[in-house]
C-alpha cells in the first residue's frame, strides 16, 4: 500500500455485500443503493434531525388542490461533477426512463407505479402527475442521473456505468470500482453543500464478517455497519472502537397462514387449516417469549416487539400494544384457549384439529443459510411443543421462500421482516388485498396474504390524509388490526448494530442525530458529515505493515531456500553411502 | 592370480518372517578369460549370489566371506572404489532385460551412461562407441535412438549385452540371458556371447538352469541345490556324466531328438523344491533324491572329490571312489586342462 | 465346512498380524473404534434435551467448565453433547455416502474392466468426466437443486466421489482380468456373471475395502465443507457445528473452544480413517505389500 | 475319426490399424485318443490357434469342427462343448485364482455346469492328476504348492469335467527343468488310461519327441510341415524345421536364422519364410531353380491329413 | 471434495507391449491421432457437461421466470413476456437446442442478481481466481514432488515419517477450516502474533502501481495460498512418495547402480523422471480438486474470484450464475487435463506409441 498522502482524510467503510450494479437504475443491494445516495442527489432527502422530507435537488415543492400534480422547483446551484448544472430536465429524463424503460425499473419500479407523467416545464421546474393521491411522494428515493451523460447509453439494462470519475451530483464522486473487493470515492468538490471532509471514501467488500470484523479490530477498516449480533459482540472491549447500538428499522415477525387466497379469492396452497382459527394464531402468538428471543437469538440487542410491523425508532407511527391488547408470553393461556376451543391433545402431547382429522402438525419456512431464523425455529419449536403444536423447520433458498410464502402458499408459518422507509406506507401496502397473487398464481407482493376490509378501508383513508399526525393515528390503527388479528405476529426489532474506530473517525452524524443510524440509513447524512484523523505526514500508514510483512517474507523466502539448498550440500555428501 | 575368487560367501536375506539362508557357503574360481557355468533349479541362490559379486543386493541382505575380484575383496571396497569397479571392471547381464533397461530413456544414452559416468569418453566418442557396439551386437545403428519397449525381447537383451560391454569389462555376469528367449533368439543371443568372449578374451560368469546351455558355452559347471554348490567340473565331464543325483536329474529332464530312449518316456524329478527357511537336516538333497540312503537324512554333505578336478556333495561320489577323508571346503582349480 | 472356518480364522489372524505391524493403522483404528463406540452411545449416556435450546442451562459461549468439559454454545448448550449428537449424523453421512459411492464405483469399475468394446468406453467416459469435474462444485449444485436434507447430502457426496473408486477397480479388474485364471474359467465355460463375481469381486474387495475407508475421510470432510458454504443437513452434524462457530462469531468473541472442538473432531476421526485405510491398503494390496520394504 | 479339427482357420486382429494375420490359414486335426504336437517359434500363432479351437476368439474364416459338426457361437452351446474340451494354460501360478482353494479351483466347472457328485469328481480328479491323496491338498491354497503341483492342479480341474480332448497350451514352459518330465509323463499316462486325445502347443522340439505321435510346425501363422514325429523330428525336409532342429544345444552345427523376427502383421509374399530361410539363402534353392517361385509363389495350405506333408518350394522339388 | 491420497496411484499399467521393429519412424502420427482423440473426448465431455447442466438446472423447482424477477412483483403480462424473453414457452427439445446454440456462442444467461450477462461476470473473475489456483498449484506440486521425493528415498527415516505424518494431518483438516484459523491468527493477529497479513481480498485500494503492484497482491496472497497449498500438497506428496517406491523396486534401478552410478545420479537421472510422469497426470487430474478448494478459500479471504462468485451464486441462490459457473469451470478443468495428458504422452515414450 502506498503510503496516504500527508494530511489526507480517508474514511474506509466495510461491508459484507458486493456492489451488484453501479447503475442507479439496476442497483438493489443496499451497499449499492447508498453509493448511488452518496452519489447523486434525489428530489428530497430525510431531515437528520426529524426525518420528514427536508430539500435536496429541489429546492421547493407545492401540490395542487386535487392532489394530483406536484411542482418541484429544482435548486439553482446544483452542479453536475462535470461542471454542468443540474436541470429539471434530468430529474424528468430520470423519471420517465425509469416509467417507460422495463430494464430500468430494477431497481426503483414501484416508486413511480403511480405516476401519470413527469415533465420539466423550463429548467428548473418539474412537474409530476399521478394518478391517485400519493401522500408518500416526498419519500421518493429516486437518484437523479445526468441526462446528457445518461442520454447517449443505449441499452440501459445492459449499461455498467463504469466510466470513471462517474458524474454525479452527490458529496462524493465514485472514482474506482474492482468488483467482489471494492469502491473508491473523492469528495466532490462541488458539491452544493460544500464538499464533505473528508477526502476519500473507500467501501470495501468483505465476504467473511469474522475478517470484516477482524479488519475493523486491526484497522483495516474504520467503519462497519449492518453487524450481526454476535460480531457487535465481539467487539467489545477494544479502546479504539465505539460500538454503536441503536434501534433499528427493521422488524422481525412470523407470517402465518391463515388461508391463502389469490387476488379473486380462490384457496392457494396448502396451509394448516388450524391456522385459519383466530383463536390458534392467537395462541401461537401467547406462546412466543419475545423477550427470551430478543435475548437469545440476537443477543440481546434488540426490543422485544409489543407492536406490530412498524418498529419504534419511528416513533411517530409507531403503534404499542397496551392493556387488553397486550400479549405476553404466558403458555397457560395458550393452552387454555386452545384447550376451549377443542383443539385435544394426543398421547404424543400432539393436539388435533376439534374435527379430530389432523394434528397440528406444522411446518416452518425459514431462509437457508441464516444462522438466525435458525436458532428462531429451534426455540419456537420448543415452546410449540409445549403448546401442542410439532413445528419442524424447511430451509428454502430466497427464490423457492419467495415462491411459497409469496405466491404459493405452500406452507404453514415463515419467517417474514421488513426493513421500514421513514415513511411506512410501503410496508403497509404488503398487507393489502390487491398484494396477493393473481389467479394464475403470480406474486403481487403480498407478506400475509391478508384481505380484511377494515384495514383495507383505513390504507385508503391514510393514502389521502396529507395531515401527518392524522396519518399517523390511522396508521396505528392498522397495526393494531393486524396486531389482534395475527396474520403476522412481530417477534421483536432488531437493533442496528454498527462499530467504527474512534481513533479514525472523529465526528459522525448518524441519522436521525438522536441516537440513529450510520451506514444503510436514509439520506446521506452521516456520511457526508463524517469527519477523520488526517494521514499524519511521513507515516507510511498501514503501509508499514505492509513493509514489515513483505519484508519478513522475503527473508523467509530467503532462509527457506538457503536452508534447502544447504541441505542438499549436506545431502549429497551423505549420498556417498547407498 | 585368478580374476575372481569367492570364499565360503554366504547371502541372508532378512525378511518379516525370518532369515533366507539364500546362499550358504559358496567356494569358487574363475580365471581370466574363461567361462564358468552356474546351473541350478529355479530359487537356489543362483542370481543371488550373481548379485552379491558387486555389491548390488538390497539392504536387507546380508553378505559374508569374501569375494576377492584381481585380489580386492569387494565386500569391504569403498563406495568410491567399488564404484569405479562396477561396470568398468565387471558388468552385469540381468535376468530380464525387460526391466532391466529404465523404459523411458533412449538405449543410446542407456550404453553410452556407464562411459560418461566413469569418465572413459566424452559424449561424442561415447556415440560412436554405441553404434560400434549395436554393430557388434547385431543391432543396426539406428536403433540407438530407440526405446526400450521398440525392441523385442531378443534384441533388448542385446542391448543389455550391448551395454555389458560399454567399458570393456574383464568380466561379464550373465545371469540367465535367454532364458525368456525363443529357441531361436536364444541360439542368436548364445551365438554372440561365445563369439564375443572368443574375441576380447572377456571371463564370464553365465547362469542359466538349462544343462545343455551351459555345457556347450562353458569351460566349467557349477551345479547349485538349495544355496550350495553340489557339483562342479569341466562342463561336458559334468554334462555327460554327473555325479550328483540331483545333477543327473537336470541333466536326464532334457530330452534328445532322435534318441529312441526319451521317445515317449519324459524323465522328471519328484517332489519339491526346498524352502530356504525351512531346509532338511542332512544332505538337503535327501527328501527328493532316487538314491537316498538313511544316513543322509543325518549326515551333513561336503563337496568332495569326485574325479579329476571335480568334486560333488554326496555321499555316493565317497562309496565310489573310496575316498573316506574330507577336503573341507574345496576350492575349484582354474581349470587350464581340461578346456 | 468346517476347515474353510478354521481357514478363514487363519487368514484373519494373518491379517491382523500384518495389520498390527502397521502402527499409524493400529491408532487410526483405535481412535475410530472409540467414536464409533461413543457415537452409537450417545443416545443412551446423554440427554437430547440438553440439544434443546429453550432447555439450555448453561451461559452463552461460557469457556469449559466442569459442568460444560467443552464449554458452551450461543445458545448455552453443551458443546460437549453437540459434539456427541454431531458424531452420529458426520459418521453416518460418512459411511453412507462412502458406500454408495464404492457401490457405485465397485460396480462400474468392474463392468468397465470386465466388458470390452463400447460398453467399456462409455462407462470410461463417464467415470473420466465425473473423475476431473470438480466434485465440491457438483455437490453444492446437488445439494442446491436437491434441496436440504441429509439425504440429499449424502446423495450429494455419493454421486460425486465416486469416480476415482470406478479407475482404481476398472484397473485392477484389468489386470485380474488379464490373468489367465479368467481365461481358464472362460475355457471351463463361465459366464459373464460367474466371472465378475467369483473371480473378480473377491479380488478388488480388499481394495474396495481399504478405499471405503479413505472414502469415509473425505465424506467427513465434504460434508463439514458443504455445510460451511451453506447446504447442510438440517441435523446437528460436526460440520453444521463448525458453521455455526463461524455464524455466531465464535472465533472473534474468543470462545476458541467452539472452534476447535468440532474441528479437532473432524480432523482426528478423518485422520483416523485415512490411517486405517492406508494401513489396510498396505496390508491387502499385493502390489503395495512389497513396497514398504 | 477326427475328434476336433480346424478347417481353413484364419484369425485376424487388428492392431494400431494394421490387420494382423495370427493364425492364416489351418488344417489341423486331432484323432481320437492321439496328441498332437504343435510347435514353432514364439509369436507364430499357437496360442492364437489354441484359443480360437477353445471358441475363446472367433476365426475371421473358416472353422472349427467338433465330431464332425461346426462350432456354434451361441454362449448355451460354447457351454456344452466346453465340458468336454479343455484348456490348460502355460502359465499355472497364474492359472489359479489366488484366493481360490484347490479343491474351488477344481470345482469350478463342475459347478459352473452344475454336475452332480462335486467332492467326489474333485477327488478322484485330483488323483488322476497325481496328486495323492487328494485331501491333503483340498484345502491348499496356491502359493503354498510347487509349480508342478500347480500344474496339475490345472491338469485336475480340465480332467474334472471328463472331457474328450485336452488342448494344452505350453504346459511346461515356465517349470522347472526338473518338473517337466513328470508333468509330461502324467500327459501320457492320462493317454493311456483314459483315451484323451491332446494338442499340445510348444516351441520345444524335445516336448514333442517326449510325447506326440504326430507333430506340426507352425510358422507365421501357417503350418508348414506336419506328420509323424519319428518322420519329421528325425529327417525333416521344411528349411524351417531343420533350422528349429539344428539349434537344439547338442546339435552339432547350428543354423540361426537372421533377420527380423517375422511380424503378423506384414507376411511376405510367395513363401512366407523366404526373407529368413538358409536354403535360400545359400543358393541351394537357386540350384534346385525353384528360388523365383520361392520369391513370388504362393504355397498351397496344408491339409489336416495325418500323412507327412510339407509347405516347400524346394522340398517338393527335390521330392519330384 | 477430497480424493484419498492413495487412490490416486492409479495401477494402470503404463506400460504397452513391446512394439514391433521398426514403428518409431512414424512416431508422431501416433501422437497427433492421439492428441485429436483426447480432443475429442474432451469436446465429448464438454458436451455431457451442457447437456447435464442442462437438464440439472431443469431439475429446480420453482418458476425461472419469478426467480429471476426475484422480489420484484411483476403483472402477469409481464411475466409473461419474460417467459417468452427466456425461451420457457417453447417446448424442451427447442429449449435444449436454444441452450446449446446460445452456450456454444458463449452466452451463459444473465445473472438473476446482477442483471448482467454471467459471461461477463465469469470474465471479470477469471484473473483472480487464476493467479490463486496457479500460484497455489505450483508450490504445492513443487513443494509435494520435492518432499514426496525425499520421504521416498529415505524411506522409513525421521524426514520420512514427519513429512508423511504433518502431510496427512494437514490432508484430514477442512480446507475452510484451515483458512479461518490461519485468518484469525496471522490476519487479525492473536496474543502475541502481529496480524500481518490482510483480512481479505487480492488487492487494497490504492495499490501501487508496477512492479510494487506484485508485491502488494504476493503479500495478500500469502494466507489463502497458503491455505490452499497446505490442504493440496499433501496428495502430491504421497502420490510421488509411492510411486517413487515403485520406482526404487525396479530392476532397471539396480543397473543404473550397477553401471557405477551415484546414489543422487540414481535418483536425480532414472528414479525421479520415471516416477514423475505418472505423478504428473495425477496432479492434473486433481485440478478439479483444486478448483474444489479455492472456493473454500476465496469465501474465506473474499478473494474476488470465480469460486466467490459460485459461492454468492449459491447463497443468492442465482441459478444462472451456478449454471454458467459451473460450465466454465468444468470446461476449464476437462481443457486442462486434456492438454495435461497430451504434454504426458509426448513426454512419456512408453505411452507415446501405443
Ligand atoms: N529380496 C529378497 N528377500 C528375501 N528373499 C529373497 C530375496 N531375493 C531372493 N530371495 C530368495 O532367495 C532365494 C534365492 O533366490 P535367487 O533369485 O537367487 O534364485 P535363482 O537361483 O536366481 O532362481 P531363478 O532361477 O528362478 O532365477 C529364493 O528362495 C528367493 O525366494
Ligand atoms: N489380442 C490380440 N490383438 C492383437 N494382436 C494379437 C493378439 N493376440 C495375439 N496377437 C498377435 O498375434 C500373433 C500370434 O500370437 P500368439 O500369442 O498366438 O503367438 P504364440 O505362438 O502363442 O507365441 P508364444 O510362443 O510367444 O506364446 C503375435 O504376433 C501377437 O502379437
Ligand atoms: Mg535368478
Ligand atoms: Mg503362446
Amino acid at each position: 500500500r502506498q503510503a496516504p498522502e500527508p494530511g489526507k482524510k480517508t474514511v474506509r467503510l466495510g461491508v459484507t455485500q458486493a456492489v451488484d450494479s453501479m447503475n442507479p437504475f439496476l442497483a438493489v443491494r443496499i451497499v449499492s443503493s447508498s453509493i448511488h445516495r452518496w452519489t447523486y442527489g434525489s428530489l428530497t432527502v430525510p431531515d437528520p434531525k426529524t426525518l420528514q422530507p427536508s430539500p435536496d435537488l429541489a429546492e421547493s415543492w407545492e401540490t395542487s388542490d386535487d392532489k394530483l400534480t406536484w411542482t418541484f422547483k429544482i435548486r439553482a446551484g446544483a452542479k453536475w461533477s462535470d461542471g454542468k448544472p443540474v436541470t429539471a430536465q434530468d430529474a424528468a429524463w430520470t423519471f420517465n426512463t425509469v416509467m417507460t424503460v422495463d430494464a430500468a425499473k430494477q431497481a426503483n419500479g414501484p416508486a413511480v407505479e403511480n405516476f401519470e407523467s413527469v415533465t420539466a416545464t423550463d429548467d428548473r421546474t418539474l412537474v409530476i402527475k399521478t394518478r391517485k393521491p400519493q401522500a408518500s411522494m416526498l419519500e421518493n428515493p429516486i437518484p437523479i442521473v445526468p441526462k446528457h451523460v445518461w442520454e447517449a447509453v443505449g441499452d440501459i439494462g445492459k449499461f455498467e456505468n463504469d466510466t470513471y470519475p462517474a458524474v454525479g451530483s452527490g458529496p462524493y464522486i465514485a472514482v474506482e470500482h474492482k468488483k467482489d473487493a471494492y469502491v473508491k470515492l473523492k469528495a466532490n468538490p462541488g458539491y452544493w453543500r460544500g464538499a464533505p471532509k473528508i477526502d476519500e471514501l473507500h467501501v470495501i467488500f468483505y465476504e467473511n464478517p469474522e475478517a470484516a470484523n477482524a479488519g475493523l479490530k486491526k484497522g483495516d477498516i474504520d467503519l462497519i455497519g449492518r453487524l450481526a449480533a454476535p460480531q457487535f459482540e465481539a467487539l467489545a472491549g477494544d479502546p479504539n472502537i465505539v460500538q454503536w447500538n441503536t434501534q433499528g428499522r427493521r422488524a422481525a415477525y412470523l407470517q402465518l397462514n391463515h388461508g391463502a387466497q389469490t387476488i379473486d379469492n380462490k384457496p392457494v396452497g396448502d396451509g394448516h387449516p388450524a391456522l385459519k382459527d383466530p383463536k390458534v394464531r392467537r395462541a401461537i402468538h401467547y406462546a412466543i417469549d419475545k423477550k427470551a428471543l430478543a435475548d437469545q437469538v440476537v443477543n440481546g440487542l434488540a426490543v422485544p416487539a409489543d407492536g406490530s410491523i412498524v418498529p419504534p425508532m419511528y416513533q411517530e407511527f409507531f403503534w404499542k400494544a397496551e392493556g387488553d391488547d397486550l400479549v405476553t408470553h404466558d403458555v397457560a393461556k395458550a393452552n387454555e384457549i386452545l384447550d376451549d376451543a377443542g383443539y385435544k391433545k394426543g398421547a404424543d402431547g400432539i393436539r388435533t384439529m376439534p374435527d379430530g382429522e389432523r394434528k397440528l402438525e406444522m411446518r416452518f419456512s425459514i431462509h437457508t443459510d441464516t444462522p438466525v431464523e435458525d436458532k428462531l425455529g429451534q426455540f419456537l419449536t420448543g415452546w410449540f411443543k409445549e403448546i401442542g403444536i410439532a413445528l419442524s423447520t424447511r430451509k428454502l433458498d430466497a427464490n423457492k421462500f419467495t415462491e411459497e410464502t409469496g405466491f404459493t402458499g405452500l406452507f404453514d408459518i415463515a419467517i417474514s421482516g421488513w426493513s421500514v422507509n421513514p415513511d411506512p406506507e410501503e410496508v403497509l401496502a404488503t398487507h393489502l388485498c390487491s398484494r396477493r397473487p393473481t389467479p394464475s398464481g403470480e406474486g403481487g407482493g403480498t407478506e400475509s396474504f391478508y384481505c380484511d376490509p377494515a384495514y383495507e378501508k383505513l390504507y385508503q383513508e391514510q393514502l389521502s390524509e396529507l395531515d401527518r399526525p392524522k396519518r399517523a393515528e390511522i396508521i396505528k390503527q392498522m397495526q393494531k388490526r393486524l396486531y389482534t388479528d395475527a396474520p403476522v405476529i412481530a417477534l421483536y426489532y432488531p437493533n442496528n448494530l454498527e462499530g467504527y474506530r474512534k481513533d479514525r473517525i472523529t465526528s459522525i452524524t448518524p441519522i436521525p442525530e438522536d441516537k440513529g443510524i450510520l451506514y444503510g440509513g436514509s439520506g446521506y447524512w452521516p456520511f457526508y458529515s463524517l469527519d477523520a484523523v488526517a494521514a499524519p505526514a511521513g507515516s507510511a500508514g498501514g503501509g508499514s505493515g505492509t513493509g514489515l510483512a513483505v519484508g519478513v517474507a522475503a527473508a523467509v523466502v530467503i532462509v527457506g531456500a538457503g536452508g534447502f539448498l544447504l541441505a542438499r550440500r549436506r545431502r549429497s555428501v551423505a549420498d556417498e553411502r547407498e | 592370480m585368478s580374476l575372481l575368487e569367492l570364499r565360503d560367501v554366504a547371502v541372508t536375506y532378512r525378511v518379516a518372517s525370518g532369515e533366507v539362508p539364500a546362499v550358504r557357503g559358496v567356494s569358487l574360481e574363475l580365471a581370466a578369460g574363461r567361462a564358468l557355468g552356474v546351473a541350478g533349479e529355479s530359487g537356489s541362490g543362483k542370481s543371488t549370489l550373481a548379485m552379491a559379486l558387486l555389491r548390488l543386493l538390497p539392504k536387507d541382505a546380508r553378505v559374508t566371506g569374501e569375494i576377492l575380484l584381481d585380489g580386492e575383496d569387494v565386500l569391504t571396497m569403498k563406495w568410491g572404489r567399488l564404484r569405479a569397479v562396477r561396470w568398468a571392471s565387471a558388468s552385469v547381464v540381468f535376468q530380464g532385460a525387460q526391466h532391466a533397461l529404465n523404459p523411458v530413456r533412449r538405449i543410446e544414452d542407456q550404453i553410452a551412461e556407464p562411459l560418461l559416468v566413469h569418465g572413459l569418453a566424452t559424449p561424442a566418442a561415447a556415440r560412436r562407441k554405441v553404434a560400434e557396439l549395436l554393430e557388434q551386437v547385431g543391432l543396426p545403428a539406428w536403433r540407438a535412438r530407440s526405446h526400450p519397449h521398440e525392441l523385442s525381447g531378443g534384441q533388448r537383451q542385446r542391448v543389455m549385452i550391448a551395454m555389458a560391454l560399454a567399458c570393456s569389462p574383464r568380466l561379464i555376469i550373465a545371469d540367465e540371458p535367454t532364458t525368456a528367449l525363443d529357441v531361436m533368439i536364444q541360439a542368436q543371443v548364445l551365438a554372440l556371447i561365445r563369439s564375443l568372449i572368443a574375441e576380447h578374451g572377456i571371463s564370464l560368469i553365465m547362469i542359466s538352469h538349462d544343462l545343455s546351455v551351459l555345457a556347450s558355452m562353458c569351460d566349467r559347471l557349477a551345479v547349485m541345490y538349495a544355496g550350495r554348490v553340489v557339483e562342479s567340473g569341466p562342463a561336458h565331464e559334468v554334462f555327460r556324466g554327473p555325479r550328483h543325483p540331483y545333477s543327473r536329474a537336470l541333466a536326464e529332464a532334457f530330452p534328445t531328438v532322435g534318441d529312441p530312449a526319451s521317445r515317449l518316456a519324459p524323465k522328471g524329478l519328484g517332489g519339491d523344491p526346498p524352502d530356504p527357511m525351512r531346509l532338511p537336516g542332512g544332505c538337503s538333497f535327501h527328501p527328493r533324491c532316487p538314491v537316498s540312503l538313511p544316513s543322509c537324512a543325518s549326515r551333513e554333505v561336503e563337496l568332495w572329490p569326485a574325479g579329476e578336478s571335480r568334486t560333488a556333495a554326496c555321499v555316493h561320489v565317497l562309496s565310489a571312489d573310496e575316498k573316506t577323508e574330507s577336503t573341507g571346503i574345496s576350492v575349484m582349480r582354474p581349470a587350464k586342462e581340461d578346456a | 465346512m468346517s476347515i474353510t472356518r478354521t481357514r478363514r480364522k487363519a487368514a484373519f489372524s494373518r491379517f491382523w498380524r500384518e495389520y498390527r505391524r502397521q502402527r499409524a493403522g493400529l491408532y487410526g483404528a483405535a481412535i475410530l473404534v472409540a467414536a464409533v463406540v461413543l457415537a452409537l452411545l450417545t443416545p443412551l449416556i446423554t440427554d437430547p434435551a440438553g440439544m434443546d435450546v429453550t432447555k439450555a442451562t448453561g451461559a452463552k459461549m461460557s469457556a469449559p467448565s466442569l459442568d460444560f468439559p467443552m464449554g458452551t454454545d450461543e445458545s448455552g448448550r453443551s458443546i460437549l453433547l453437540m459434539v456427541l449428537w454431531g458424531s452420529r449424523v458426520s459418521l453416518l453421512i460418512g459411511f453412507m455416502s462412502a458406500l454408495l459411492s464404492m457401490t457405485i464405483g465397485t460396480v462400474m469399475g468392474i463392468a468397465a474392466g470386465h466388458f470390452r468394446g463400447w460398453v467399456s468406453a462409455v462407462l470410461m467416459r463417464i467415470t473420466d468426466w465425473f473423475l476431473v469435474l470438480p466434485s465440491l462444485v457438483l455437490a453444492l449444485v446437488l445439494a442446491a437443486i436437491l434441496g436440504g436434507g441429509t439425504s440429499t447430502i449424502i446423495l450429494a457426496i455419493g454421486v460425486t466421489s465416486w469416480a476415482s473408486t470406478a479407475r482404481l477397480i476398472r484397473a485392477q479388474t484389468l489386470s485380474v482380468e488379464a490373468r489367465p485364471y479368467i481365461e481358464r474359467s472362460r475355457a471351463l465355460g463361465a459366464g459373464h456373471w460367474h466371472i465378475m463375481t467369483r473371480h473378480v469381486l473377491p479380488n478388488v474387495a480388499p481394495l474396495v475395502l481399504a478405499n471405503t475407508t479413505l472414502q469415509v475421510a473425505s465424506a467427513i470432510v465434504a460434508e463439514s465443507t458443504l455445510a460451511f458454504l451453506g447446504a447442510d443437513s438440517g441435523d446437528v452434524s460436526w460440520g453444521g457445528l463448525l458453521r455455526g462457530s463461524y455464524d455466531w462469531g465464535a472465533a472473534t468473541s474468543g470462545a476458541w473452544w467452539y472452534v476447535l472442538a468440532p474441528g479437532l473432531c473432524i480432523v482426528a476421526v478423518v485422520m483416523a480413517f485415512t490411517l486405517c485405510g492406508r494401513a489396510l491398503e498396505a496390508v491387502l494390496n499385493p502390489r503395495l505389500r512389497g513396497v514398504s520394504r | 475319426m477326427s475328434l476336433l479339427e480346424a478347417r481353413d482357420l484364419h484369425v485376424e486382429f487388428s492392431s494400431r490399424g494394421r490387420r494382423a494375420r495370427a493364425v492364416d490359414g489351418v488344417n489341423l486335426q486331432v484323432g481320437e485318443g492321439e496328441i498332437v504336437a504343435l510347435v514353432g517359434e514364439s509369436g507364430c500363432g499357437k496360442t492364437t490357434l489354441a484359443r480360437t479351437l477353445l471358441g475363446l476368439e472367433r476365426p475371421t474364416s473358416g472353422s472349427v469342427l467338433y465330431g464332425g459338426a461346426p462350432l456354434s457361437y451361441s454362449s448355451r452351446a460354447l457351454k456344452a462343448y466346453r465340458r468336454e474340451v479343455q484348456l490348460v494354460l502355460q502359465d499355472p501360478t497364474g492359472s489359479l485364482n489366488p484366493r481360490h482353494t484347490v479343491y474351488e479351483a477344481v470345482a469350478e466347472g463342475p459347478r459352473i455346469h452344475g454336475m452332480p457328485d462335486e467332492e467326489e469328481r474333485v477327488a478322484s480328479a485330483l488323483s488322476r492328476a497325481g496328486l495323492r491323496p487328494p485331501e491333503r491338498f483340498l484345502h491348499s491354497y496356491p502359493h503354498e504348492l510347487s509349480g508342478g503341483q500347480r500344474q496339475r492342479v490345472v491338469i485336475a480341474g480340465a480332467l474334472a469335467l471328463d472331457p474328450r480332448v485336452l488342448v494344452a497350451d505350453e504346459p511346461v514352459a515356465s517349470l522347472d527343468a526338473s518338473v517337466r518330465g513328470e508333468i509330461l509323463a502324467l500327459m501320457l499316462r492320462l493317454r493311456d488310461e483314459l483315451g484323451l486325445s491332446a494338442l499340445v502347443v510348444t516351441h520345444d522340439l524335445g516336448l514333442a519327441w517326449n510325447i506326440a505321435d504326430r507333430v506340426a510346425v507352425m510358422y507365421l501363422g501357417r503350418i508348414v510341415e506336419s506328420g509323424p514325429v519319428e518322420q519329421i523330428l528325425k529327417s525333416p525336409s521344411h528349411p524351417y524345421t531343420q533350422a528349429l532342429l539344428s539349434v537344439l544345444p547338442e546339435s552339432p552345427s547350428p543354423v540361426v536364422l537372421g533377420g527380423e523376427p517375422p511380424d503378423p502383421t506384414r507376411i511376405p509374399h510367395g513363401c512366407r519364410f523366404h526373407p529368413r530361410c538358409q536354403v535360400l539363402a545359400a543358393g541351394t534353392a537357386a540350384g534346385a531353380g525353384v528360388d523365383g517361385r520361392c520369391r513370388s509363389q504362393l504355397l498351397p495350405v496344408l491339409s489336416s491329413s495325418a500323412d507327412s506333408q510339407v509347405a516347400c518350394h524346394y522340398a517338393g522339388a527335390r521330392r519330384r | 471434495m477430497t480424493v484419498p491420497p492413495d487412490t490416486l496411484s492409479d495401477p494402470e499399467p503404463a506400460a504397452f507391449p513391446a512394439a514391433g521393429p521398426g514403428k518409431e519412424r512414424g512416431a508422431h502420427r501416433p501422437v497427433l491421432r492421439y492428441a485429436l482423440a483426447k480432443i475429442g473426448g474432451a469436446a465429448l465431455s464438454i458436451g455431457m457437461v451442457i447437456v447435464a447442466t442442462f437438464f440439472l438446472f431443469r431439475l429446480i423447482p420453482g418458476d425461472p421466470a419469478i426467480a429471476y424477477t426475484r422480489d420484484v412483483p411483476l403483472s402477469p403480462e409481464q411475466l409473461d413476456l419474460l417467459r417468452r424473453q427466456m425461451g420457457l414457452d417453447k417446448p424442451l427439445t427447442q429449449q435444449f437446442l436454444d441452450f446449446v446454440t446460445r452456450t456454444l456462442r458463449l452466452d451463459l444467461g444473465t445473472s438473476y442478481e446482477y442483471k448482467r450477462p454471467v459471461a461477463e461476470l465469469i470474465a471479470d473473475r477469471v484473473g483472480p481466481t487464476l493467479v490463486l489456483v496457479g500460484t497455489g498449484l505450483v508450490i504445492a506440486v513443487s513443494l509435494g514432488l520435492w518432499q514426496g521425493t525425499r520421504a521416498a528415498w529415505n524411506h522409513g527415516g525421521r524426514f520420512d515419517r514427519f513429512s508423511t505424518g504433518l502431510s496427512l494431518v494437514l490432508w484430514s483438516v477442512p480446507t475452510f477450516w484451515l483458512g479461518l484459523l490461519l485468518l484469525m491468527v496471522f490476519a487479525a493477529g492473536v496474543g502475541p502474533i502481529p496480524g500481518i497479513f490482510p483480512t481479505r481480498g487480492m488487492e487494497d485500494v490504492d495499490a501501487p502501481g508496477g512492479p510494487l503492484y506484485l508485491l502488494h497482491v504476493a503479500h495478500h496472497l500469502v494466507l489463502p495460498c497458503l491455505t490452499l497449498v497446505a490442504v493440496v500438497y499433501a496428495q502430491y506428496l504421497l502420490v510421488m512418495r509411492s510411486s517413487l517406491l515403485d520406482e526404487i523396486g525396479q530392476d532397471y534401478v539396480t543397473t543404473a547402480r550397477a553401471k557405477g552410478l551415484r546414489d543422487d545420479e540414481v535418483r536425480r537421472r532414472h528414479a525421479v523422471p520415471n516416477a514423475l510422469l505418472p505423478t504428473v497426470t495425477l496432479v492434473f487430474i486433481h485440478i478439479g480438486f483444486v478448483v474444489g478448494g479455492a472456493v473454500s478459500v476465496e469465501t474465506v479471504y473474499s478473494w474476488p474470484g470465480l469460486g466467490l462468485l459460485f459461492y454468492e451464486a449459491i447463497k443468492g441462490p442465482d441459478f444462472a450464475v451456478m449454471q454458467g459457473t459451473f460450465m466454465v469451470v468444468c470446461t476449464a478443468v476437462i481443457v486442462m487435463n486434456t492438454l495435461a495428458d497430451v504434454a504426458y504422452h509426448v513426454l512419456d515414450p512408453r505411452v507415446r506409441s501405443a
